[in-house]
């Protein structure tokens, strides 16, 4: 029985459902002397609706999980599963290849002796869908029938639709901690599993950047997982260079835009950053790749500096920076236009021309906001991918010489793992902690940005 | 893959992982197949390097395994084993063409006449087993130009790697005749010192992308890059290969092995997977049509293999006759 | 320091002559003035910058991608009254035309007739793809097998480059002297926007990828959307304040500035262990940008939900309206707009995406549009980047064409963020 | 200095029948902090009771907590017993859409319903089942906004949104809606206090006539509007009613001390 | 019913010497729309003036277009001729940086920069390069301190923040500020309606010592506090000025029946 008939059938019960009992409520209203019931005949209706519907739901999540094993018990009573191997790895690849063709999900088998095991596996495909089936219907009509009966005109009925539409709203907001902890999951299993093969002392401090994903992976070379340069390269092109472009620019971009710009200009001005900041970053990538990047590189040969990579740390640093000034300008715009006007007025009061009063007074006063600014500006780009996997290079060194390549964190992550390989290898594993790192610097400095942000709203409001 | 026994997992579109050198020419089959057989899924190709894709290929089978690997080296036999070990038992080879690494520079760049012994030199990690102290090819020859030894090549997963080593490094390296002696004493030592690739900034392993390397030498004169002959062809504009032994990397001296980086490329199919997955089996004679001499393949650069071996492998195609590990080594 | 400053300092009734009079002050105010001055022109060279960067960026792309759009073609008239193929319509039916005419010898028929008309030398510059143009004008009409037709068909990617001026000398050559002779030219590429990914640069198409972005974006909007603002109207309007809540917030705002890697990681870690099947699929693709896309949607509703002015709220509760129909009667509608240009951001970013969608395996290449949300595909971005990696000149204009596309979407997609802001914002 | 000149109607007389609602010691918090102060009040049926008092003194808290939207702020707590026709309201088991439907409330600003005029008065009837169709809904909405006095004005344009009224108007609009579910008591949060003198006349004059149907309770910075509408009037300070009695006698005869010096100008 | 218990000084004099700004038919415009409506007033020199006016009436409009505040409000326009000392403030010659010097200004809500105490004071001076040693501006800060009645209280912790002081300290700090570059007029927007009763207190003292020193104009929207501090009265109504006067006069005996109107709490 696949779940999708079963969830229709929920609808169209729970449909029927929703008319009788608001159809009911509608004739108890008719009859009753004040023309009033304690609820609305629709949210009658609802309830209905859920007590028919959310049974038949649940049974078929539960069903999609044990039906198989039912399907599956009954097939290996039969005689044609004597010939399958004992327990392992060979055995469910045999049943799922019979079960795939079964359901006509595949057409033909990998293994010949998964073939007599077909049709088995039909009839009991079979038979407990109409089992499920029945089920099914039983329980939508019991679920109904209870609820039809309570529907008087005195029972408050939008109470409980209310009740359950709130348990929803709570299973929503849920989503969120299930996927920071999916997040934290994915990453700490593999982590620790990395950390079992090479130690984290010689990965958080060596200096020798080299994974080999084709060495044999039980006695991995511990020395080329040193992640310093990746590190280094990361710190160097998310948090120096682009930060050296972002911050100045991002800053008088909207401390401009905010205090002297002509509202003309602003309406302009204001959504052009924003379209800066809506380009994808594989467009700045293959700019930066295509375009800054030789540009730097001729630049560099053209004052006698031979050793100029063409992928270098600089390219990728300027354009990134150039993709952050927006974000910088508008989480500044947001700190100085949070700072009381009130600051500005009585400034401006004192005879304080608008400069100063932006350099004394605004600036300084929305400076923890700025300053969050910048964190989270800087954990963008140490989290950004796609241009320094375009402009920068795989070479892990550690240098700091801006014309030369670097690699970064996230440059390795993808290097890794666009391979296909596998997940027992120190080098796959790798990536894992890579990310597991990169997540908890750019979650603390989120944490920390984001409460000195809130904390400083507060205290202007 | 799947947790609960007998779940009905299942795959429609053929998967090949693999050869990054293999991998044009198995997307432009690809593609040709694709919109022959509108009926079957795009098959998905996936340039993992020769290595990384066996590896994956003898890992089992069944849906969630690839159905073919590509390699730009015959599969070897511990590979083999390892496939068999995992239920891969029956497996068929294709030989689908040939290729030369290639040496190449910047058109109007650094040239020079290599051999295998002067590679070995510049490149190996410890030379003879001695200190590498060579920084520029002068150090290594004088007669080459005194610039800086400056390689990109593939990185170790790659077939490319593996024929660098086979073809060049250790037949630079056992020009010395003492490399003999320590190959019958320590095959460790002997694999270390022939094999291992220098670490220090000369050798720039470019990840499995063979487009990058030549996009690095057209940038910088003085580097020489090292890929699959196609490339070669295809940006034979802007790239020039380097002669070895003499010989220049072309066609004609690729398909008669005259040039000593000529080798073989392969593309490996699991027969149990022919009737499960739909499609492979054209997918297959796709290959056939089309890597004939003068034929679509051979216009972006695969060498066509000799009519004879090509003969054998039509049949093995058509017939789906697998190997046994005993002619691998 | 003035003396009448000093000079009050003896607490007289009122200063002799006001500091702020003197020539003194007024000297020092031409300097302030003159600072004030180079701060505003920094502002301005800052925002000067930006702009013309911004505008640099689209006019680099713009006219790289221009010719993206277009292709080197060669004029083949085939008589196919000589050819002697067989219309069967029967093959002609559904998806087998292709293989059907390919197996009539169809290529050689074209092969044949481009000699015929371009000579060996030219015919050999034609597209090894370049009858499959043919073999669909056949399938849709199979009439034209009864009479002659001229065809324009891609050329090999060497030779457009040729008649770029690029490329050996001969090819040149050959190039010029079939584009004098009129049977080259460069035409627009209508079935740039029709086609899927290919090797061969001339023969690529965006459609692929994009059907795939669609595909994709659809299960994101299908799944961050309800989830987004249904969580945003439980915190905003029913959380209470405890603990639990407050976890839930912080998730939500780190979510939000979580590398979009590591969700790539996620959907590779648990998607794809869940589903291996669906590698490459808009499916797990669409999950994993959903999950990075809902608590745009969250924060953008919680600040559109937060602007409804609480006076609404006591307006409708005070005549016993339910919190749960405030919620949904009057909060939400005007919310509606905010909510909805939060999602169009969000869903903006997704659609840019990269990082993530390589990690989940949809950089594969394939070589016809997915099918359906369960079938491999790619998407734009990441399309643009596997054609960015290739080293074909013809991709670098296939390219820059492709981030139009891409740019096009987005900037539609700012657009109507913008003007539904403009349109609803309201201040209450 | 300052010359009264309003006229009080004669409000000596005891109102008729029981109170409406009553309050007994009743004293609210927002979290630790008390606001109002064991306070105990009658409101009765027929009157229209005032309370006015300095700025923060907790009138708006104590007229909150009446109709029970105290609740929507998480830190606020009521102790003490507030009874309607009896019943305690604040009882679990009372229902408090219930109960807001029976005591309806206005606020200081106008706030209509971005909605159309007709949706504004019909949303109440609405979610209430009050209409059985659509005829008996245009009949209560044409009857609330004829009790509001805005019929005249608004007829035509019943389509139009309630919030391109003018203030005066928006604000008998939300009397109109408050009016629309029949409610037995109406709370008013200083309903003039955005208005201009014009249309704050009009409001003043449309309490007049809704008295005696509706038991209201308005809440005033004005001392001059209390004195002009109420008959009852408490006069709190720092969260304590210091004062409660007929109109008259606490503008002309207060008894206590601070209230004196309230009406006098000493301080607020 | 209401008593005035509050005493005016004699203000009957004329002030003595020329007034020290004078406004002619000044009309101040937000975009289309006219706050004030051609006003002219003199401001004395020696004496207090005191805007009142019910809310909206235009009075922190016409005091803000006094030293060119209005300025910042991009779509705030002004007619006619405001001048101080004879000047004309609005010519284009003239700086407005250094009128605003002349001109200070303390608002409603006091405003202190999250700053320091020292740095608060000592902002003015620095900027204007008033001090030209850390010694003299240490004296400036001093003087100013005690100047506003500070001083005592804030001596020993000159470093904290400005915005730890309470509410009235942080206003007198900004009397203080303002103080602190020698101005020649002060105005005052509601200086004391968000402090308690014992801090107006302070205020208004201070005002009445500060009174002779600076010419001081303030806007109040409580009568009794004009009466209190005021020796000069205006009295704003939609925008127009409706009666100037001696404060006694204005409030014992308005010449117009609007003011009358309004003193007796008819409106506002
Ligand atoms: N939501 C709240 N949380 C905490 N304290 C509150 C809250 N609302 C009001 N208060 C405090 O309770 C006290 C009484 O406030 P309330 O609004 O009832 O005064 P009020 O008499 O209506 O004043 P006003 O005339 O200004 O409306 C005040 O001190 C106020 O600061
Ligand atoms: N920035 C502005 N833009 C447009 N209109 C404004 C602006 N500031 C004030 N107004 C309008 O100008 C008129 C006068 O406002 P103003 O603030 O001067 O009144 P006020 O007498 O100070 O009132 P209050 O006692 O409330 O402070 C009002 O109608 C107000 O709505
Ligand atoms: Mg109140
Ligand atoms: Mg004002
Ligand atoms: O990718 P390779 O062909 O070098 O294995």
């Amino acid at each position: 029985m696949s779940p999708a008939i079963l969830f229709l059938l929920a609808l169209g019960l729970g449909l029927a459902g929703w008319l009788a009992a608001r159809a009911r409520a509608y004739g108890m209203r008719a009859a009753s002397d004040t023309g009033r019931l304690a609820s609305l005949p629709q949210y009658h209706g609802w309830y209905v609706a859920l007590w028919v519907a959310v049974p038949i739901v649940a049974f078929a999540v539960l069903w999609s999980i044990i039906a198989p094993q039912i399907v599956l018990n009954s097939v290996l009573a039969h005689p044609a599963a004597d010939a399958l191997p004992e327990f392992g790895f060979k055995r469910t690849q045999i049943l799922s290849e019979a079960r795939a063709v079964a359901t006509g999900a595949a057409q033909g088998v990998f293994d010949p002796m998964a073939r007599p095991l077909i049709e088995p596996f039909r009839g009991a495909i079979e038979r407990t869908n109409i089992i499920g089936l029945v089920v099914a219907l039983l329980l939508g009509f019991a679920g109904g029938a209870f609820a039809f009966l309570r529907v008087k005109p005195d029972f408050r009925a939008r109470t409980k639709v209310e009740r359950s539409m709130l348990v929803l709203l709570l299973l929503a907001s849920l989503v969120a901690i299930l996927t920071t902890l999916g997040i934290l999951v994915s990453l700490v299993f593999e982590t620790i599993r990395f950390f079992g093969m090479v130690d984290p002392v010689s990965f958080l401090f060596g200096t020798h950047w080299a994974p080999d994903p084709m060495a044999s992976a039980d006695n991995p070379d511990v020395t080329r997982y040193g992640a310093i340069p990746l590190f280094w390269g990361t710190i160097f092109i998310g948090a120096i260079i682009a930060m050296i472009v972002a911050i100045p620019l991002g800053l008088m971009s909207a401390i401009y835009l905010t205090q002297y710009a002509p509202p003309q200009v602003r309406t302009w001005v204001k959504p052009a950053l924003e379209v800066l900041a809506g380009v994808p970053t594989v467009v700045y990538g293959y700019f930066a790749a295509l375009t800054i990047a030789p540009a730097i590189r001729d630049m560099a040969m053209s004052v006698g500096i031979s050793n100029a990579s063409s992928e270098s740390a600089l390219a990728a640093g300027l354009v990134m920076g150039v993709m952050i000034i927006p974000f910088v300008s508008s989480m500044a715009d947001d700190s100085i236009a949070a700072v009381p006007g009130a600051m500005r007025d009585g400034s401006l009061a004192m005879g304080a021309t608008k400069s100063e009063t932006i350099k004394r007074v605004l600036v300084p006063a929305a400076l923890p906001g700025i300053v969050a600014g910048v964190m989270l500006a800087i954990s963008r780009a140490i989290g950004e991918t796609m241009i320094v996997v375009m402009a920068a290079s795989t070479a892990a060194n550690l240098t700091g010489n801006p014309l030369e390549s670097m690699t970064t964190v996230t440059v390795q992550i993808v290097a890794l793992l666009t391979g296909e390989g596998s997940f027992d290898h120190p080098a796959t594993l790798a990536a894992f902690a890579l990310g597991f790192v990169l997540f908890l610097v750019t979650l603390a400095l989120n944490f920390v940005a984001l409460r000195v942000v809130k904390k400083y709203r507060e205290a202007y409001e | 893959a799947c947790g609960s026994e007998g779940g009905g997992d299942t795959r429609n579109s053929i998967r090949a992982v693999g050869s990054s050198t293999v991998y044009p020419f198995a997307k432009a089959v690809s593609e040709a197949f694709a919109r022959s057989n509108p009926d079957f899924g795009s098959p998905i190709i996936e340039s993992t390097g020769t290595g990384g894709g066996i590896q994956l290929f003898c890992s089992g089978i069944g849906p969630s395994t690839p159905d073919m690997a590509n390699a730009s080296r015959r599969m070897k036999a511990s590979e083999f084993e390892t496939c068999q070990a995992n239920g891969v038992t029956e497996i068929i080879e294709l030989q689908v063409g040939l290729d030369g690494i290639a040496f190449a520079s910047a058109q109007g760049g650094i040239d020079m006449n290599l051999t295998p012994e002067i590679v070995y030199r510049a490149l190996a990690a410890r030379p003879y087993g001695e200190e590498q102290t060579a920084k520029n090819w002068s150090d290594v020859d004088p007669s080459l130009p005194n610039k800086p030894i400056l390689v990109y090549g593939p990185p170790s997963t790659s077939g490319t790697r593996d024929a660098l080593k086979e073809l060049v490094l250790e037949v630079g390296c056992e020009a010395n005749p003492e490399m003999e002696a320590v190959k019958e004493a320590d095959e460790d030592r002997y694999d270390q010192i022939c094999t291992e690739v220098r670490s220090d900034g000369a050798y720039v392993d470019q990840g499995e992308q063979d487009n990058l390397i030549v996009q690095k030498i057209t940038g910088n004169s003085d580097a020489v890059g090292v890929f699959g002959y196609s490339y070669l062809e295809e940006n034979a504009d802007r790239v020039q290969g380097l002669p070895m032994n003499g010989v220049d990397p072309t066609y004609e001296n690729i398909s008669n092995f005259e040039y000593p980086g000529a080798r073989p490329l392969y593309v490996y199919v699991k027969k149990a997977h022919l009737d499960a997955i739909p499609g492979l089996k054209q997918y297959l004679a796709q290959w056939t049509t089309m890597w004939s001499k003068g034929g679509p393949l051979a216009d972006i650069g695969l060498v066509a293999s000799p009519e004879d071996t090509m003969a054998r492998n039509q049949t093995a195609a058509t017939q789906y006759t697998t190997i046994d590990g005993s002619e691998l080594n | 320091m003035s003396d009448a400053v000093t000079s009050s300092a003896t607490d007289d009734p009122r200063p002799l002559r006001a500091p702020t009079r003197t020539p003194e002050f007024e000297a020092r105010l031409r300097q302030r003035y003159k600072a004030e001055k180079r701060f505003k022109y920094a502002g301005l060279g800052a925002i000067i910058f930006s702009v013309v960067v911004l505008l640099f960026l689209l006019a680099t792309m713009t006219i790289n991608g221009i010719g993206g759009f277009q292709r080197a073609e060669l004029e083949v008239p085939i008589d196919f009254t000589q050819a002697g193929l067989a219309a069967n319509p029967a093959a002609m039916e559904g998806n087998g035309a292709q293989l059907a005419l390919e197996q009539q010898g169809l290529p050689d028929v074209v092969e044949y007739f481009a000699q015929e008309a371009l000579g060996a030398e030219g015919a050999d510059k034609l597209g090894s793809q370049a009858w499959r143009e043919v073999a669909d004008a056949i399938a849709d009409d199979p009439g034209i097998l009864n009479r002659s037709e001229t065809f324009w068909l891609p050329t090999t990617d060497d030779f457009a480059q040729a008649l770029e001026g690029d490329g050996s000398p001969e090819l040149q050559a050959l190039a010029t002297q079939l584009s004098d002779a009129g049977q080259l030219d460069k035409n627009f590429d209508s079935g740039f926007l029709a086609r899927a990914d290919a090797t061969d640069p001339q023969e690529v198409g965006i459609w692929g990828a994009l059907k795939g972005s669609i595909l994709t974006m659809i299960v994101t909007l299908l799944l961050a959307f309800p989830i987004g603002v249904l969580a945003a109207l439980y915190l905003e309007e029913f959380a209470p304040k405890n603990r639990w809540t407050d976890v839930i917030e912080v998730s939500i705002n780190n979510l939000a500035a979580v590398p979009s890697i590591i969700f790539g990681l996620l959907g590779l870690a648990v998607f794809l262990t869940i589903f291996p099947n669906y590698r490459s699929a808009p499916l797990i693709g669409g999950l994993t940008l959903a999950l990075m896309t809902m608590p745009v949607i969250v924060i953008a509703g919680r600040n559109a939900i937060k602007a409804v002015p609480p006076s609404i709220r006591d307006g409708a509760l005070a005549i016993g309206a339910s919190p749960m129909q405030v919620v949904f009667h009057h909060v939400l509608p005007l919310a509606l707009p905010g909510i909805l240009t939060g999602t169009i951001i969000g869903m903006a970013r997704a659609l840019g995406e990269t990082a993530p969608l390589l990690l989940i395996g949809m950089r594969a290449f394939i070589a016809t549009p997915p099918e359906g949300f369960t079938s491999p595909a790619t998407v734009l971005p990441v399309q643009i980047f596997l054609w960015s990696d290739e080293i074909d000149r013809g991709f670098v204009e296939r390219t820059s064409a492709a981030i139009i596309v891409l740019l096009l979407f987005l900037l539609a997609m700012n657009a109507i963020a913008i003007y539904l802001r403009n349109r609803f914002e309201k201040s209450w | 200095m300052v010359t009264q000149t309003s006229q009080f109607e004669d409000d000596s007389a005891a109102p008729s029948g029981p109170p409406k609602m009553e309050a007994q010691g009743v004293s609210v918090f927002y979290g630790d902090k008390k606001a109002i102060d064991d306070v105990s009040i009658d409101i009765p049926t027929d009157y229209v009771t005032a309370f006015i008092g300095p700025s923060g003194c907790g009138k708006s808290t104590f007229l909150r907590s009446l109709n029970r939207m105290n609740d929507t702020i998480p830190t606020a707590r009521v102790e003490g017993t507030i009874k309607l026709d009896g019943d305690d309201i604040y009882d679990p088991k009372l229902d408090v859409v219930q109960l807001r439907a029976r005591v309806g409330m206005v606020f200081q600003k106008p706030n209509p319903f971005p909605k159309s005029i007709y949706e504004n008065i019909a949303y109440g009837p609405k979610i209430h089942g009050l209409a059985s169709s659509k005829d008996a809904l245009d009949e209560v909405v044409e009857r609330s906004l004829k009790r509001a006095g805005l019929w005249e004005e608004v007829k035509d344009r019943l389509d139009d949104s309630g919030t391109a009224l003018s203030g005066g108007q928006q604000q008998r609009l939300c009397i109109a809606r408050a009016i629309a579910v029949d409610p037995e008591v109406i709370l008013m949060d200083e309903p003039c206090s955005a208005l201009d003198p014009i249309a704050t006349a009009r409001i003043e004059e449309l309490i007049h006539d809704l008295r005696g149907r509706y038991a209201i309770v308005i809440v005033t910075h004005s001392m001059q509007q209390a004195a002009r509408v109420s008959q009852r009037t408490a006069f709190f300070h720092l969260g304590k009613m210091v004062e409660f009695g007929p109109t008259s006698e606490i503008f002309t005869n207060p008894k206590k001390e601070r209230t004196k010096d309230y009406i006098t100008g000493r301080y607020g």
